[in-house]
C-alpha cells in the first residue's frame, strides 16, 4: 500500500515541481514525465500483485479535524482499474515529453504537467479512497485537473467553451455524488465504502439513482455525455488519451463500487444500465460518423465504448440478480476486459491523432489525406488502432465484444419470456453497433490517412519524432498482445469477478480467441508471401488511378468524410442535413451547414439554461436600483416577520 | 483425411460457383455461356499478369486483397463442410465468423479509399454502410440456430451429428432461412443489392471498390469473393438439408451438390430481376434484419 | 494579560495619530501597525482565556473569542494590502480613509467584546458610520450613490435593532423582573421573559442585525457598497463586518434558544437563509460587474451561515466553520478583484479578458478563489459546506438539502461563466489607461488569505477546533 | 406615569400627521424641531413628579440636540438648494396621510396585544412610539428629496427614543448619552453626504440615484 501511495505522491510532487519550474520548459517536461512514468510503475506493481491473488491492501489513518478517520485500500476491483491508469499514464507522459514542446508555449508547459500529474494522482486517489470525504476530495481534484488539461490551450474560444461545459457537468456530477454520500451517511451512520448495506427499503434505489447520475456524468453516460466530445477534442492529445482511456473508466469504477456497496441492487438496476449503455453506444457511434474533426470523432467513439462497458455491467447485474452466475461472469468479464482494451486502443488512437496534428498541423479530416506515405509509422499505428477499436478479430477489441456476445447468447437461451427477448434484441443492436463502428473507423482511416492529401498542410506533413512514436509503438504492441492472448488478462479477473458476481463466478475461457488470432496471423503471413511471390514474378508497373479517363484529376475529387457518412445521415436513421430556404424578397445569405448535428447539448441543455437566465433577468427588474424600493422591501419583510411571529406563536404566555 | 477433404473442398469449389452462375445466366438468356471452368482459367491468367499500382497508394492497397482472402479462408475453416466437424471450432465462433468477414470488408474498403478515386470512395461508403445494416440479420439468424441447438459453436450448430435444425423447429427457421439468403445476396453483392456485371462505376457497390486492383491483386480478390459466396451457400445448405443419417461419403458429396444448386438459384434470380434503386437498398437490408428477428422471436417464445 | 479595552483603544489612538500625521505617504503605514498591534493584543487575550467578569461591560465568551480572532487575523492581512494600495493612489488625500478604517476596526472590536446590548448597538452603529466614508473613497457619482444607499438602509436597520433592544428590556420589565440590558443577566432570566415582547424583540433584532449581515430582503445595499468600495474595504466589510453582525445575530439566537423559542428562531433563520441564497442566485446569473458578483456571492454565503444556525446541532458548528473559511476566501477574492480592476481599468466582466496572461498572479488567485468559494475540495468552503449539508440531511431535511445543492449549482454556473471568461483567453493589448500592473504588496495579502482558506480546508488545528466546539455549545445552550 | 404624559403623546401623534402632510421643507424642519421639544419634555416628566438632576440634564441635552443643533444643520443644507424648496413626494400627500392613519391604527392594535406594566397600561405610549416609527419609515420611502429622507430617519429615531422612555431606569445615563451622540453623528454624516449629493448631482433628488442596478 505504501508503494501505491508513494507512486501517487511522487506523481503529484513531480507535477508540482514542473509547475514551479516555470519558464524552463525542458526541465518541467523532464520532471513531469519522469515522475509520471515512475509513479505509474510504482502503482502497477502492487496492482498486478493484488490481481494475481495477493491479499487486498488496506491502511487506515487518523487525520485532523475536518477529515476524521481516513481509510485507504486496494482490492481487486480497484487494482483492475489501476492497471490501465498506470500503463496509460506512464506511456502518455513519455509521449507528452516530446509532444508538448511543439504545442505549448514554454511558460505554460509546467501547467500542463501539473494538470496531467494531478489528474493521475487524483484518479489513483479515487480508486483507493475508502471513505466519503477522501473520495469526494480526490474526485473533485481529478475533475479540476481534467479541467486544467481541457482548457490548456485557452486562447481558442471553443476550448474555453468546452472548459465551461466540462466544469458544469463535473460540478453537477459532484453535487449528485455529494448527496449520494450524504444519504449513505445519514442512513448508515458511517460512510465507509466497503461495508455492503443491509437491503433496506427504498434506500438502494435512491442510492443507485444518485450513483448513476453522479458517476454517469463523469463516465459520459447518455444524457450527461454532452461535455465529452468537446472536452476531449480541446485537451492536448496525451491529456485526452488519459481522459478518454482512464478517466471515464473511473466513472464506471464508481458505478461498480456503488453497486457493490448496495449489494447487487434492486431489479431495475440491470435493465436501466443496459438501456443507458446501449443508447449511449448507438448515439455515440452515430454522431462519430458525421464528425469532421479527428479528435471529436474519437471522443464520440469513447462515448460508444463506455456505453458498451456500462451495458456489459448492466447485463452482469441483471444476470446476477436472476442467479445466472455463469452468464454474469461472462458479461462482467467482457466489460472489464473492454476497460483494459479500450484504454489501450483509445490511448493509441488519441496519441496517433496528436501525432497527425503534430505533423499536419490540423485535425480536420477534410484537410488531411495521403499521410500513410508521408507519415508511415503514425499511419500504420493509427490503422492498427482503428482495426482494434472496431472490434475486429486478431486485435484486443474483439475478445471483449466476443464475451458480451456470449453472455447475450447465453442469456437469450437460458432466460424466458420478455427477458430473453430483450437480451436478443440487445444482441441485434450490439451487432449494429459493431457494424457502425467499423464504418466509422474505415471512414476515419480512409479519409484522414489514406488517399491523396487534400491540403498543402497534409502534403507537407512530416513524420513525428521518435519520442512520440515509441510510446505509440508500445501501446500498439500491448494491443496486439492483448488481442493474441486475452486469456492472460481475463485470468487476472478472478478476484474482481468474485466481488461482483459472487464466489461461484470464474473467469471465462478464451482459448478459442487465441486460437483464432494465431490462425489469422498465420494466414495473413502466408497470404502476404503468396502475393509477394506473385508480384515479383509478374512484375509491377505504376499507373494513374482510374478516373474514368477524366483529363485533370485533383485530390478534391476524392470522397470526403461527410459524404462517406452521408447515407446514414440522410436516409436511414436520423435526418441531419439542413437545406437553407432562401428568403423570397431580398436574398438573405443562405448557408448550407450539412454537418449541423446539434446533439443533446445544442438542442436541449443550452436553450433551457438560456430560458432560465432570461427569466432571472426579468426578475431582476424588480430591484430597479432606487433606494425607496429597497426600503419598501425591508418594510414588507419586517411586517411579514412580525405578523408571523405574533400569529404563529398563538396564545403562549 | 477429413481435414484434407475439407481443405480441398474449401479451396477448389468456390470458382465453380462463379462458373455455374455465369452458365445459368447465359442459359436463361438463351446463350450457351462461358465454360463452367471459366473462373479457374481467369484466376490462372490473372496470377501471371503484372499488377498496375497507383502512386497515391500505400501498403494498405496491397493488404486489402490479402486480408480479404485470408479472412474468407479462415472463416471457411470454422464451417463444417462435410461429415466431419470444422477443423477450427470453439464456443462462440459464430461471432468470430461474422467479425472475420467484417475484418475482410474493413481492409477492402480501406484499400479502395487508399487509391484516392471518387468512385472507389463511393463503393467503400456503400459497402461499409450496407454491411453495417446487414450485420444484425446475420447474427440474429445465427442466434436462431443457437436457440434450436443450444450451443454457440458453428461446428455443433451445422455439424453432421446435430439433428437438422429444420426438423427441430420448422416454420421459424424458414423465416431465418429466407433472411440468411438475403444476407448472402447482400454480403456478396449479388443482383438485388448490386449488379456485378455492370460497367457503370456510379451504380456499382462491390465491383467499383476493386476497380484499381489488377493482375494477382484482382485474382486474390475475386477468389476471396467466391470463397465467401461458397461459405454462405454452405450455411444455407446445412440449414435446409437434413444431414448425418446417411454414410459419410454421402454427406461429403451432398454439400457440393447443394452449393451448386444454390449457385444456380442465384443465377436464376440474377437473370430474372434487375438491381434495385440505391435508396431502397437500406430498406431491404432492414427488412432482412426484421425477418430474422421475428424468426428468432417465434423461437425464443 | 492586557485589559480587554486595549483592543478597542489601540486602533482609536492610532486613528487620532493618523488624523494628526501630515504626510500622505507615511499615514498608510499606520494601518499595518494597527493590524499588528490588534493581532498581538488579540493573541494575548485569546491565549489567556479571561473569564467574563460579572457585570463587566466588556467580556470574552467562546463565541466572541472565535469572531475576534477571525476579524483580527483578517484585518492583519488586509492591513498589509492598504499601504501598497494607497501608494497607487497618491492623488487622493487618504486622511479620512486611514483614520476611518482604524475607527471601523475599533468599533468592530467594541461590538464583539461588549456584554451590554446597548454598547454592542453603539459599536455596530459607529462601524456603519465609519465605513460610509470608506465607501465614498473614490469620490465619483456612483460611490456617492452607494454610500447614500448604504447609510440609509444601514441606519434604518440599526434603529430597528435599537427598538428591538428596547423591546427586549421591556420584556424583562413587563415580566416583573428588574430590567437589564446586560447580556449575561438576560441569558439567565431568559425563560421568565414575557413571551410576546420577547418574540417581537427577537424578530426586530434579527432583521436589524440581519441588515448589517446583508441577508435578503435587506441585502440591497450590499452590491452597491461592495461594488463601489475599494478592494481592501470590500474585503474588510465582507470578512469583518459580516462576521460581527453574525455574532450579534448568534447572540440573540442563543437568547431565543435559552428562552425555548426554537419554534420562532429556527424557521425564521431557515427562511431568511434560503431567500438570501435564492436572491443571490437570481442576481449572479449574467452579472455584468464582477465586484457586484462577489457581493452577491457574499449574500449567498450569509444565507448559508444563517441556514446552518437554523439547522442547529452540527449545523451551527458548520456555520461557524463556514464563517471562518468564507471570510478568508472572500477576502482573497476581493483583493484580487481590486487588482484586476486596476489592471484593466474597468469593473465590467466583458472588458476583462485573459487575466491569467495580463495579471497572472491576481488572475490565478481570482480563479482559484472562485473554485474555493464554489466549494472545490482542497479549499475550506468545501469542508464546511459538506459539514453543513450532512447536518441538514441528518436533520431529515431532504428538501432543504436539495434546494441548497440546486442553488449552489446555479450560483456555480452564473459565477463560472463570468470568472472563466475573465481568466482565460488572450489578453487585449494594454492601453495607456490600465497601467497599474500587480505589485508584491498588492498580491501577497491575497495569496496569504487564499493559503489560509486552503489550510483551513486541509487541517483544523486543535485550538481552532476547540474554539468552534465551545462556541457551538454556547449557542446551542448546552453547558 | 403621571397623567401629563398623555396629552404630550397625543401631540406627538399630531406632529406625525403634520410631518406627513407638510409640503414645504422649512415647515418639515420646524415640525421635527417641535417633536424634539415634546420628546425632551416627556423625558423630564416621564418618571414621577420630581425628576432628579440627572434626568433634567439629560432632557436639556436632548432638547438642545433635537430641537437646536439638528434643525439648524438641516436648515443650512436646504439653503444650498435655493430653487427647489418643495417636498416632491413619490406618492401623493393624501395617500401618504391615509397610509399614516392606517399605520397608527395598526400601531394601536399591535400595542394592545403586548402586555403592559400596570402603570403604563393607561398611557398610549407604545402605540405613539410605533406610530412615529412608522411615520418616519413612510417619510423615507415616499419622499423624493434626500433631505426629507434624513428627516424621516430622524422621526424614526424619535419614535424609538419615545419607546425608550419607559425604560429610563434600565438605561444608565452614560448609555443614553452615548445613544444621543450616535444619533447626532448619524445625522451629521447624513448631512455631509447630502451636501456631496448636491455637489455631484446639483439636486438632492434620490430617484436620480439609480445608476447602480443589475
Amino acid at each position: 500500500m505504501i508503494a501505491l501511495l508513494a507512486g501517487a505522491a511522487l506523481t503529484f510532487s513531480g507535477g508540482l515541481a514542473a509547475l514551479l519550474a516555470g519558464r524552463r520548459a525542458r526541465l518541467a517536461g523532464a520532471l513531469g514525465a519522469a515522475s509520471a512514468s515512475l509513479g505509474g510503475a510504482l502503482i502497477l506493481v502492487p496492482a498486478l500483485e493484488v490481481l494475481r491473488g495477493g491479499a487486498p491492501l488496506t491502511l487506515t489513518a487518523q487525520l485532523g479535524a475536518p477529515w476524521g478517520a481516513v481509510s485507504v485500500g486496494l482490492d481487486p476491483l480497484s487494482a483492475w482499474f489501476a492497471v490501465p491508469l498506470a500503463v496509460l499514464g506512464a506511456v502518455g507522459a513519455l509521449y507528452g515529453a516530446s509532444y508538448l514542446p511543439a504545442h505549448a508555449p514554454a511558460s505554460r508547459t509546467g501547467v500542463a504537467w501539473f494538470s496531467y500529474n494531478t489528474l493521475l494522482a487524483g484518479m489513483l486517489g479515487v480508486l483507493v479512497a475508502r471513505d466519503a470525504t477522501l473520495f469526494l476530495v480526490t474526485w473533485e481534484l481529478m475533475s479540476l485537473a481534467g479541467w486544467g488539461l481541457v482548457s490548456f490551450e485557452h486562447r481558442r474560444p471553443e476550448v474555453r467553451r468546452a472548459g465551461l461545459v466540462y466544469l458544469a457537468a463535473a460540478h453537477l456530477g459532484t453535487a449528485l455524488l455529494l448527496s449520494f454520500f450524504l444519504v449513505l451517511r445519514h442512513h448508515t451512520g458511517e460512510s465507509a465504502l466497503l461495508t455492503p448495506l443491509a437491503v433496506g427499503s427504498a434506500l438502494p434505489s435512491v442510492l443507485l439513482a444518485l450513483a448513476i447520475g453522479g458517476f454517469g456524468a463523469k463516465a459520459g453516460l447518455i444524457p450527461l455525455h454532452v461535455w465529452l466530445p468537446e472536452a476531449h477534442a480541446a485537451a492536448p492529445s496525451h491529456g485526452s488519451a488519459l481522459m478518454s482511456g482512464v478517466m471515464v473508466k473511473i466513472g464506471v469504477y464508481g458505478l461498480l463500487r456503488a453497486a457493490l456497496l448496495v449489494g447487487g441492487g434492486p431489479p431495475w438496476f440491470g435493465p436501466v444500465l443496459v438501456a443507458l449503455g446501449l443508447t449511449g453506444a448507438l448515439v455515440g457511434i452515430r454522431m462519430s460518423i458525421t464528425q469532421r474533426e479527428l479528435k471529436r470523432a474519437l471522443a464520440l467513439s469513447t462515448v460508444e465504448n463506455v456505453g458498451l462497458i456500462v451495458m456489459g455491467i448492466g447485463l452482469g447485474a441483471w444476470a446476477a440478480a436472476r442467479g445466472a452466475t455463469e452468464i454474469a461472469a461472462l458479461a462482467y468479464g467482457g466489460a472489464l476486459l473492454h476497460v483494459w482494451g479500450h484504454g489501450l486502443m483509445k490511448g493509441l488512437l488519441f496519441l496517433g491523432a496528436g501525432s497527425v496534428m503534430h505533423g499536419a498541423h490540423t485535425g480536420d479530416m477534410e484537410h488531411l489525406g495521403g499521410l500513410m506515405r508521408r507519415m508511415p509509422w503514425t499511419g500504420a499505428l493509427l490503422a492498427l488502432g482503428a482495426v482494434a477499436i472496431a472490434g475486429l478479430p486478431p486485435l484486443s477489441g474483439f475478445a471483449a465484444e466476443w464475451l458480451l456476445y456470449l453472455s447475450l447468447a447465453g442469456g437469450g437461451a437460458e432466460f424466458t419470456g420478455l427477458t430473453a427477448v430483450s437480451w436478443l434484441v440487445v444482441l441485434g443492436a450490439l451487432a449494429l453497433v459493431g457494424g457502425l463502428a467499423s464504418l466509422a473507423f474505415v471512414r476515419l482511416i480512409g479519409i484522414a490517412i489514406l488517399g491523396s492529401p487534400r491540403s498543402d498542410r497534409a502534403a507537407t506533413a512530416v513524420e513525428s519524432p521518435r519520442g512520440m512514436l515509441v510510446p505509440m509503438g508500445a501501446l500498439a504492441a500491448a494491443v496486439v498482445g492483448l488481442g493474441a492472448a486475452p486469456g492472460l488478462a481475463v485470468g487476472l479477473q478472478g478476484g474482481v469477478l468474485t466481488q461482483l458476481a459472487g464466489p461461484a463466478a470464474s473467469p471465462p475461457d478464451l482459448s478459442g480467441v487465441s486460437l483464432l488470432a494465431a490462425a489469422l496471423w498465420g494466414g495473413l503471413a502466408v497470404g502476404g508471401l503468396l502475393l509477394w511471390a506473385l508480384l515479383r514474378r509478374g512484375g509491377v508497373r505504376s499507373g494513374e488511378t482510374w478516373g474514368c479517363g477524366y483529363a485533370s484529376p485533383s485530390p478534391t475529387m476524392q470522397y470526403t468524410g461527410r459524404s462517406l457518412g452521408q447515407i446514414l445521415a440522410q436516409g436511414v436513421l436520423v435526418k441531419t442535413m439542413t437545406r437553407p430556404e432562401p428568403t423570397p424578397l431580398h436574398p438573405a445569405p443562405a448557408r448550407l451547414d450539412d454537418l449541423l448535428v446539434p446533439g443533446l447539448l445544442g438542442a436541449v441543455y443550452v436553450p433551457t439554461l438560456a430560458w432560465v437566465a432570461a427569466r432571472f433577468l426579468a426578475l431582476r427588474r424588480r430591484q430597479a436600483g432606487n433606494v425607496h424600493l429597497y426600503l419598501a422591501y425591508m418594510g414588507v419583510g419586517l411586517v411579514l416577520a412580525l405578523a408571523w411571529a405574533t400569529l404563529s406563536a398563538g396564545g403562549a404566555p | 483425411m477429413n481435414l484434407v477433404l475439407h481443405l480441398l473442398l474449401l479451396t477448389l469449389l468456390p470458382p465453380l460457383m462463379g462458373g455455374v452462375i455465369g452458365r445459368v445466366r447465359a442459359l436463361v438468356a438463351g446463350r450457351r455461356g462461358p465454360p463452367l471452368l471459366q473462373p479457374y482459367y481467369e484466376l490462372v491468367k490473372l496470377a501471371q499478369k503484372s499488377a498496375v499500382i497507383s502512386p497515391t497508394t500505400s501498403w494498405v492497397f496491397l493488404a486489402g486483397p490479402v486480408v480479404g482472402l485470408t479472412t474468407a479462408l479462415v472463416a471457411g475453416l470454422m464451417l463444417p463442410l462435410g461429415a466431419a466437424s470444422a477443423p477450427l471450432s470453439f464456443t462462440g465462433d459464430l461471432v468470430a465468423f461474422a467479425y472475420l468477414l467484417g475484418l475482410g470488408r474493413f481492409f477492402t474498403s480501406a484499400a479502395a479509399l487508399d487509391t484516392g478515386s471518387a468512385f472507389e470512395g463511393m463503393g467503400a461508403a456503400r459497402e461499409a454502410t450496407y454491411s453495417a445494416l446487414i450485420e444484425p440479420a446475420l447474427l440474429l439468424g445465427m442466434m436462431a440456430l443457437v436457440l434450436s441447438t443450444g450451443s454457440t459453436s458453428l461446428a455443433a450448430l451445422l455439424g453432421g451429428g446435430a439433428p437438422s435444425p429444420l426438423s427441430v423447429a420448422g416454420a421459424p427457421l424458414l423465416l431465418v432461412g429466407v433472411s440468411l439468403f438475403l444476407v448472402l445476396l447482400a454480403e456478396n453483392s449479388r443482383v438485388p443489392f448490386d449488379d456485378p456485371a455492370t460497367h457503370l462505376e456510379l451504380t456499382m457497390v462491390h465491383e467499383v471498390m476493386v476497380l484499381d486492383h489488377s493482375g494477382p491483386l484482382l485474382g486474390l480478390i475475386q477468389y476471396g469473393a467466391w470463397v465467401k459466396l461458397t461459405l454462405f451457400a454452405a450455411i444455407l445448405v446445412r440449414l435446409l438439408l437434413p444431414l448425418g443419417w446417411g454414410p459419410a461419403w454421402a454427406d461429403w458429396a451432398l454439400l457440393p451438390v447443394g452449393v451448386v444448386v444454390v449457385a444456380a438459384g442465384i443465377g436464376a434470380i440474377e437473370s430474372s430481376m434487375a438491381r434495385t434503386r440505391l435508396l431502397l437498398v437500406p430498406r431491404m437490408l432492414v427488412s432482412a434484419c426484421l425477418l430474422s428477428a421475428f424468426g428468432l422471436l417465434l423461437l425464443a417464445r | 494579560m492586557p485589559h480587554l479595552a486595549t483592543v478597542v483603544l489601540l486602533p482609536l489612538a492610532l486613528a487620532l495619530v493618523a488624523l494628526a500625521t501630515p504626510s500622505n505617504r507615511l499615514r498608510p503605514l499606520l494601518v499595518p501597525a494597527a493590524g499588528v498591534g490588534h493581532a498581538t493584543l488579540t493573541g494575548l487575550l485569546l491565549w489567556g482565556a479571561p473569564q467574563a467578569a460579572e457585570g463587566a461591560w466588556l467580556g470574552l465568551d467562546p463565541l466572541g473569542r472565535l469572531v475576534l480572532g477571525q476579524v483580527s487575523l483578517l484585518f492583519l492581512i488586509s492591513a498589509l494590502y492598504a499601504p501598497g494600495y494607497l501608494a497607487l493612489r497618491p492623488d487622493r488625500d487618504n486622511r479620512p480613509c486611514v483614520s476611518m478604517c482604524l475607527v471601523f476596526v475599533a468599533m468592530m472590536s467594541l461590538a464583539i467584546l461588549s456584554r451590554h446590548i446597548g454598547l454592542m448597538w453603539i459599536g455596530v452603529e459607529a462601524s456603519t458610520l465609519s465605513t460610509a466614508s470608506l465607501i465614498y473613497f473614490n469620490r465619483n457619482a456612483r460611490s456617492i450613490e452607494a454610500t447614500w444607499k448604504y447609510l440609509l438602509i444601514g441606519s434604518v436597520g440599526v434603529s430597528l435593532a435599537l427598538l428591538g433592544s428596547f423591546f427586549l428590556a421591556y420584556a424583562g420589565l413587563s415580566a416583573g423582573l428588574e430590567t437589564t440590558l446586560f447580556y449575561q443577566d438576560l441569558l439567565d432570566l431568559a425563560p421568565q421573559l414575557s413571551r410576546p415582547w420577547l418574540r417581537v424583540a427577537l424578530v426586530l433584532l434579527f432583521l436589524g442585525y440581519g441588515t448589517k449581515m446583508g441577508l435578503a430582503p435587506m441585502h440591497a445595499w450590499k452590491p452597491d457598497a461592495y461594488g463601489e468600495a475599494p478592494g481592501v474595504v470590500g474585503a474588510l466589510l465582507a470578512g469583518g463586518l459580516t462576521s460581527t453582525a453574525f455574532l450579534a445575530v448568534l447572540r440573540f439566537a442563543q437568547l431565543g434558544l435559552a428562552a425555548h423559542e426554537e419554534a420562532l428562531v429556527r424557521p425564521l433563520f431557515l427562511a431568511s437563509g434560503l431567500l438570501s441564497m435564492g436572491v443571490a442566485a437570481v442576481f449572479m446569473v449574467g452579472q455584468a460587474d464582477f465586484k457586484r458578483l462577489l457581493a452577491y456571492s457574499s449574500v449567498e454565503h450569509m444565507g448559508l451561515l444563517v441556514i446552518g444556525v437554523g439547522l442547529g446541532g452540527g449545523g451551527t458548528f458548520a456555520a461557524l466553520y463556514h464563517m471562518l473559511t468564507n471570510a478568508f476566501t472572500k477576502g482573497a477574492l476581493f483583493l484580487s478583484a481590486a487588482n484586476l480592476h486596476r489592471a484593466y481599468g474597468s469593473k465590467q466582466v466583458s472588458d476583462v479578458r485573459g487575466a491569467l496572461v495580463r495579471a497572472p498572479a491576481s488572475g490565478a488567485i481570482f480563479l482559484l478563489g472562485f473554485f474555493a468559494i464554489t466549494g472545490a475540495p482542497p479549499f475550506g468552503p468545501f469542508m464546511s459546506e459538506l459539514a453543513l449539508l450532512s447536518a441538514a440531511l441528518s436533520g431529515g431535511r431532504v428538501l432543504l438539502t436539495g434546494a441548497v445543492l440546486l442553488l449552489l449549482f446555479v450560483v456555480f454556473l452564473g459565477m463560472g461563466r463570468a470568472v472563466l471568461s475573465m481568466a482565460l483567453g488572450p489578453a487585449p493589448e494594454a492601453t495607456a489607461r490600465d497601467v497599474q500592473a500587480d505589485s508584491f504588496a498588492t498580491v501577497a495579502p491575497a495569496a496569504l488569505l487564499l493559503l489560509l482558506s486552503l489550510a483551513l480546508g486541509l487541517w483544523l488545528p486543535a485550538p481552532v477546533l476547540d474554539a468552534l466546539r465551545d462556541a457551538t455549545a454556547q449557542v446551542e445552550g448546552r453547558p | 406615569m403621571p397623567p401629563i404624559v398623555d396629552p404630550l403623546l397625543v401631540t406627538a401623534l399630531l406632529l406625525n400627521f403634520l410631518l406627513l402632510g407638510s409640503s414645504r421643507l422649512r415647515s418639515l424642519i420646524r415640525w421635527i424641531a417641535w417633536q424634539g421639544v415634546v420628546l425632551g419634555v416627556l423625558l423630564a416628566v416621564a418618571h414621577g413628579d420630581h425628576p432628579g438632576p440627572r434626568t433634567l440634564a439629560l432632557a436639556a441635552v436632548a432638547v438642545a440636540m433635537k430641537a437646536g443643533l439638528v434643525p439648524w444643520l438641516l436648515y443650512r443644507t436646504t439653503r444650498q438648494d435655493a430653487l427647489r424648496r418643495e417636498v416632491e413626494p413619490l406618492l401623493s400627500f393624501v395617500s401618504t396621510l391615509l397610509l399614516g392613519g392606517v399605520g397608527t391604527g395598526i400601531a394601536l392594535a399591535f400595542g394592545s396585544t403586548l402586555p403592559m406594566l400596570p402603570e403604563h397600561t393607561t398611557v398610549l405610549l407604545v402605540p405613539a412610539a410605533l406610530a412615529t416609527v412608522f411615520t418616519g419609515f413612510l417619510l423615507m420611502t415616499t419622499r423624493r428629496k434626500a433631505i426629507t429622507q434624513v428627516i424621516g430617519y430622524l422621526t424614526l429615531e424619535n419614535g424609538v427614543f419615545l419607546f425608550g422612555l419607559t425604560l429610563s431606569e434600565a438605561m444608565p445615563a452614560m448609555v443614553e448619552i452615548a445613544l444621543l451622540l450616535d444619533l447626532v453623528a448619524a445625522i451629521f454624516v447624513m448631512g455631509i453626504t447630502v451636501n456631496h449629493i448636491y455637489r455631484t448631482f446639483s439636486s438632492a433628488d434620490t430617484t436620480a440615484l439609480s445608476a447602480l442596478r443589475d
